[in-house]
């Protein structure tokens, strides 16, 4: 299941209610992305999404997951909107019979939306707002799986 | 009247985010922001940004109807 | 933090806790190993462990992860005694600047507590109780990091 | 009077987990041991079968006082 928020989430209750009744899994990995204050230097986090087509595009790549590492359950919840610091940012998590699947299904998820997903971010600092591209890491972290997916 | 959305740095340089417009063609859509903003007309010109209609991203001239939904979508940068 | 209790416990009230206030961390990944129940094969699995040896065994392979993989925090919580189907069985969460830390240290320390952490594990089935072994594949698992280490 | 602690199937082998037993040496416990219960004797004695001695681990033989806590541990499972 992928979804954005405008509100606030707390990543512990997520996981409780993604944990519920698994008796078949064994299981879960996840990752949660805290919004850094850097000192001072980020006050706000500003993340912009196109509704409808950030969930279909997102949904695309969880779909490929979910079939690349044999998982039997994914979640993916994003915040959009303003975010501040030490609020979380994006909580994913998977699902599977065997903890390496399940770790790199999360992985693989994060790489993704931390340099491909249909988001546009502004950094409100102090010395006013900019829009953000993928770092370098970024976009080296998802080629990874590219070359693993042709090997 | 196609539904015109613009995201990430393209509403910050047009100054609006979603507007009403006529076109019977992107391309003719395309010709008609650039005339009416030429800094705008820079901006979707740029490498990376994509074009979707109904949400769906395509490539190259389409046609345009009444109730189309037309985004501009500058590079993504990821959560 | 390393901690063993009998009783059982909910994963996301631990990660609740462990993101809590934390701005300038940026990542936090999280394993829960659920028992699983294997289609009625195994109804309740039993842990020992050696309560004071146990833990500091683990403490310093955690204090490896946190030093390898520079680490800003890292929690694990270990299930011991009798464990119903779908309970879970293990938490480790981890706190890095950037993610791939955060995810190499939990995978890492998970590989160290299926194989190698100081358990005595029993399984108790519909054709009684038997003693398990790390399976071979819990020995690859952690030999990929011995490896990178020597590399 | 050294506390022998038998972990995993060693207890289930012995019947038994915890024992106070007055030996001044290592060895001569494993004897006592083996001679008490050859079954335990002989499972002590297997490959991977560790000794911990006031919960740190030793190889060959260790004089043992009266307060030793001395761990009996079989290979681990991991958990």
């Amino acid at each position: 299941m992928i979804r954005l928020t405008f509100d606030p989430f707390d990543p512990g209750a997520l996981l409780t209610e993604f944990c519920r009744g698994r008796t078949e899994v064994g299981a879960v990995a996840t990752f949660t992305g805290l919004a850094r204050a850097d000192a001072g230097s980020t006050a706000v986090l500003e993340l912009e999404a196109y509704p409808g087509f950030s969930e279909a595009e997102i949904g695309k790549i969880a779909a490929e997951a979910q079939v690349r590492f044999k998982l039997a359950d994914h979640f993916i919840l994003h915040r959009i909107g303003r975010i501040g610091p030490g609020e979380p940012i994006v909580f994913v998590a998977t699902a599977a019979r065997h903890r390496r699947a399940a770790f790199e299904a999360c992985d693989f998820l994060m790489d993704y939306l931390k340099s491909r997903a249909p988001f546009w971010k502004k950094e409100h600092g102090p010395d006013g707002a900019r829009w953000v591209e993928p770092r370098a890491e970024d976009h080296a972290d998802i080629a990874r799986w590219d070359k693993e997916r042709s090997s | 009247m196609a539904r015109v959305l613009l995201f990430g740095r393209l509403s910050d340089v047009a100054g609006w985010r979603e507007r009403e417009i006529e076109s019977p063609f992107l391309s003719a859509l395309r010709t008609r922001l650039a005339a009416d903003d030429p800094g705008l007309g820079e901006a979707l010109a740029r490498p990376g940004v994509q074009v979707a209609l109904d949400q769906v991203i395509v490539r190259g001239d389409a046609a345009l109807n009444a109730r189309t939904e037309v985004a501009f979508l500058p590079p993504m940068s990821g959560g």
